[in-house]
């Protein structure tokens, strides 16, 4: 099994919205974790957490938009963006065909939504990927997107906020791809050295050129409970070490214990939590630099 | 005579070349006839060389890139530079003995040289890791990058590496971060960059050592988003496809060109820069001295303005009313 | 009653806590002449009191510093402080939970607080690792410094380690170097910095929390070069010397008022801190409040350079001509 | 036995001066490490290293000095501040005794001798420690002379070089010891901020307040072959452990693998080796900042 195969496993699992039915009282699904039997409305109200087990279902970029910022407050840029196939890359599937399934799937154009909002009040630039939207992989127009948001930002002098869930670098558009990873370093690099404040939040799974690249360079860095967080997929590193990988290996929690992450948060916290880290953190004095 | 390693491709070559040795080795060599058939094999040798090499396809030249006689970094320090003094270590857990850095002169110029080693044979394989670094190999070349911007010396990178080490420590001790930090820390560098991939040029791995000013590839050298192999795994569910996953990743020197990726490409002998490691080591000493020799003039503030443009293009996609496209194809 | 934790030189007056305790349970405690003593011994208690703690040795301070119940770093940031935000790592390593950092709010102002903290409890402190950090934690600490130096905020500091760890680990990813690198950067954060000694101050573990423009302690709380049981056993060839050498090496905070190396001593009720941990905090508070509202104001370069200038003549010698001696006991 | 003693054991062992004897043909000496005899010029002629073994016997700072320095380059600054007794310190040995032997013993003020001199005709500023004077260790005048040697390098825009051989900080001296690492460390950090080189070399052996503060906040360290170089003495890491501790450890050479120095450098190469290093780092072009 493929890391992106083990990836869409979890995400299949996470979405409680695969196993959905109508009964006549409403809409259910079944915690693909613990079998916790959830009618949707209670789903929605506990931010897509299980009330059972504590799982973060995945959401779509607009859901993590109306939990994080401020109600009708996010206005997004760059959304005209559209990929391209640089590559005319033809894997087992042609690229121009996985580019169309994801958006006729997910309704969106590309693996991340950007734009300016606000949390409790405070005007933030941000962006949130989109795991369903070939594995939340960073080609060309993800990278410019990123980029172009922490330019916009330093023009605004506003914080950013970005929300990644990601398998990596997309394969089919080769370096192209690669090279996104330089280009949204160097963004952040400008915008962090301009003084002002990035905070990133890790959501299952983050990995890869995301992690490897923007998403790790935050001055504050958040994940979800129980996300998976690494640089290589499980896969690859059992079939270097020839051996099964120890237990909470690559989650959230690990991160943590080893000193990478600022904090687990979880999803009914992260915006007062964020909002609380903006209040310190986002507009300082600038008399002391 | 000892069986050398040659790849499949190069087998008719091979043979060829082994047929030749013995003739050569024959005490009656020198007698007319044979000598004779050994003038006409050298001439049929020529001629094969270079139908087998010249149209090479993108997984023969990764097999090429592989090739365990290939120079690796450290016979290019060996060769272009002199004076090197090797600086160690990340201060805070290793000497991570994949990547070697330190402080060496080019042409009489002061430089701060990085660069993957895979090093040569099985004992100096495995102490090199087989130039697959650990987060504190990444976290010293940052500390030589640092260096290199206080003290103003210009930093020369050496790329070879079929990516960063997948393992539990690795991923531990933070390997993507310490990825990104030499990515923000290259972006932002007061010096020039100037960098060759010698070699391959595994993802992150050897990006880590790649945000550059002038970025040379020799030319059987790759650079890929990901291994044909890990893209084969995952696109077409079986590794076995790698030569056609190697083709339409578009990750050889030639490729990399057009993509408006990589600025030049070091030729090799034929059959690979192994079998001219000298020449080769010439001709990289030469692109990168004249490099050096362009970037020095420029001011830091106009170098690092120029690196972020750089990067800052690379994309394609399409922009606007769908109808009324316009497509951000400047690079290529 | 379950028995407390006392030491030695308390013995007198928990002895008559105890009687004290014991009369007012009795039965007949109100009974006018059972009333009559009870009145009587609590007279003799707040003299007792007065006698035993008024006139600590600074051994007896070394012992207070180190009650079990002594309130840890964590009693004043429930106090004290508000809308406490945890920050850990060391984004290379670990999180040392030795010691604890974030942000926070003080009066209402946004602060950047790190503290070593011991922890309660068995558990509590083997998590803590009884406040000795390790190198990660002294790297945390470092990289919230320079958060708070980023964004501007103030950073409060309090010490309360025995010493960095001496351990096999702490000494193979560099525990010299990581709180050499925590010197460096106090040294020139361009925001206000106060600190508060709040128990045990070893050593260069502790001085890594300590380059600051306000240093306080509390009143039983020691800071020293070295504890007094090392210096024993070095200079005096036995541990048992603890007491002589703590006396000698001027640990105690009105000995350091005096030497002009630390700024304000914060009272302690008799007997120590764990006696009254709200009272203590609220004092600590003003005295945190108080003087952050002073620095604040100052410049960034003015801080800086007021912060050198305090280090900078600390140091007690003579210079010049043998003769014609001038010595330099300006801090003093 | 205290650290100290361990260390003072070292020391002894490592002045093959120790066992100087005269036989008719000249003054040798046994090497404490390998037993090898050594005539004195042979000592001399090998930079005070083994011929045999390879140990590298402690230095006096003149022998330092003589060895790393131009011949005749070098003049000493500072050479006036003499320490006091500010504690009126009394262990078992008054500190104002401990004093006047090592001044005694060494012929020397204090445990370190700073000035300017040059290496290949590089001038720098040069600071070298005497680990005879009280263990090397840091009070009042070692601090004070290490602070001004930096400032006095700012003046002059040169490089510092400085040689440590040090227990740590002086306890007679407390919390004023204590105080220097700080002192010391601000003084190195403002030096560094005005782009100028320090090489910090560490010898036999290198330890606390010192390895602690200036000695490791140089742009490259290196250290003597075998030296001991470590925070927390071997003693008191055993009585936490309450166990033997791993072969090497707190050597140079585990230094080395665990990253934590540059290189190490044979007394013999050292000259050579700073001199290289001034020349490409000493001098920057101040147009590329
Ligand atoms: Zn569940
Ligand atoms: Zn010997």
């Amino acid at each position: 099994m493929s890391f992106t195969d083990w990836l869409k496993g979890r995400e299949q699992k996470a979405r409680g919205a695969a196993d959905k039915r109508a009964v006549p009282d409403g809409i259910w699904s079944k915690c693909a974790v613990c079998g916790h039997i959830i009618f949707q409305k209670e789903i929605l109200s506990n931010y897509h957490v299980c009330p059972e087990c504590g799982h973060h279902f995945a959401l779509a970029p607009y859901e993590r938009i109306s939990m994080l910022l401020d109600d009708g407050s996010f206005t997004a840029i760059d959304e005209d963006l559209r990929p391209q196939d640089p590559l005319e890359f033809d894997g087992r599937k042609p690229y121009r065909q996985s580019l169309n399934n994801a958006i006729e799937t997910t309704g969106q154009r590309e693996a991340i939504v950007t734009g300016f909002g606000r949390i409790d009040s405070h005007r933030v630039a941000f962006g949130v990927m989109d795991f369903a939207f070939i594995a939340g992989s960073m080609g060309s127009v993800v990278g410019e997107k990123v980029t172009r948001l922490f330019e916009a930002a330093m023009a605004e002098q506003t914080p950013v906020i970005t929300v990644a869930g990601s398998g990596g670098a997309r394969m089919q558009e080769g370096m192209l791809s690669l090279m996104q990873m330089a280009k949204t370093a160097a963004a952040v690099e400008r915008h962090n050295q301009a003084g002002l404040l990035y905070i990133s939040i890790f959501t299952n799974p983050t990995s890869g050129g995301v992690l490897a690249s923007f998403a790790s360079l935050a001055d504050i860095l958040i994940a979800e409970p129980k996300a998976f967080v690494g640089f290589a997929g499980p896969r690859v590193i059992e079939q270097t070490l020839n051996e099964t990988l120890p237990k909470g290996f690559q989650t959230s929690a690990s991160m943590l214990e080893h000193g990478m992450i600022d904090m687990i948060v979880a999803r009914s916290a992260l915006k007062n939590t964020t909002a609380q880290l903006i209040a310190s953190l986002g507009y300082k004095e600038r008399s002391v630099v | 005579m000892s069986r050398r390693f040659y790849m499949d491709f190069e087998r008719p070559v091979v043979e060829l070349e082994e047929r030749l040795e013995e003739l050569k080795k024959h005490p009656a060599a020198h007698q007319p006839d044979i000598a004779k058939e050994i003038k006409f094999l050298e001439a049929q040798m020529g001629r094969l060389k270079k139908r087998v090499y010249s149209n090479l396809t993108a997984w023969q030249k990764v097999q090429i890139s592989r090739h365990p006689e290939r120079p690796p970094f450290s016979a290019y320090l060996d060769n272009i530079f002199h004076d090197f003094i090797e600086l160690h270590g990340d201060r805070s857990f290793g000497d991570d003995q994949a990547i070697v850095g330190g402080l060496a002169k080019i042409d009489g110029r002061a430089v701060m040289v990085v660069g993957q080693e895979k090093g040569r044979g099985t004992h100096g394989r495995l102490k090199r890791n087989f130039g697959m670094a650990h987060p504190e190999g990444y976290r010293k070349a940052g500390r030589l990058y640092k260096l290199a911007g206080k003290f103003g010396l210009p930093l020369v990178t050496f790329i070879d590496t079929p990516g960063a080490y997948a393992g539990i420590g690795a991923e531990e001790r933070g390997q993507a971060g310490a990825i990104a930090e030499c990515l923000r820390t290259m972006s932002s560098l007061p010096v020039p960059i100037v960098t060759v991939n010698i070699g391959e040029g595994g993802s992150g791995g050897a990006l880590a050592l790649g945000v550059t000013d002038r970025f040379f590839m020799l030319e059987n050298a790759y650079y890929s988003v990901i291994t044909p192999e890990g893209c084969a795994a995952i696109l077409w569910q079986e590794k076995e496809k790698a030569p056609e996953a190697a083709e339409a990743l578009r990750l050889t020197a030639d490729q990399l060109v057009q993509l408006g990726i990589i600025d030049g490409i070091i030729p090799e002998p034929l059959g690979g820069a192994h079998r001219d490691p000298q020449t080769v080591a010439r001709q990289v000493g030469d692109s990168v001295i004249k490099a050096l020799g362009e970037l020095s003039p420029v001011p830091a503030e106009q170098l690092k303005q120029a690196r972020y443009d750089r990067f800052r293009r690379i994309g394609v996609f399409s922009e606007g009313k769908e109808s009324d496209e316009r497509a951000n194809r400047s690079n290529v």
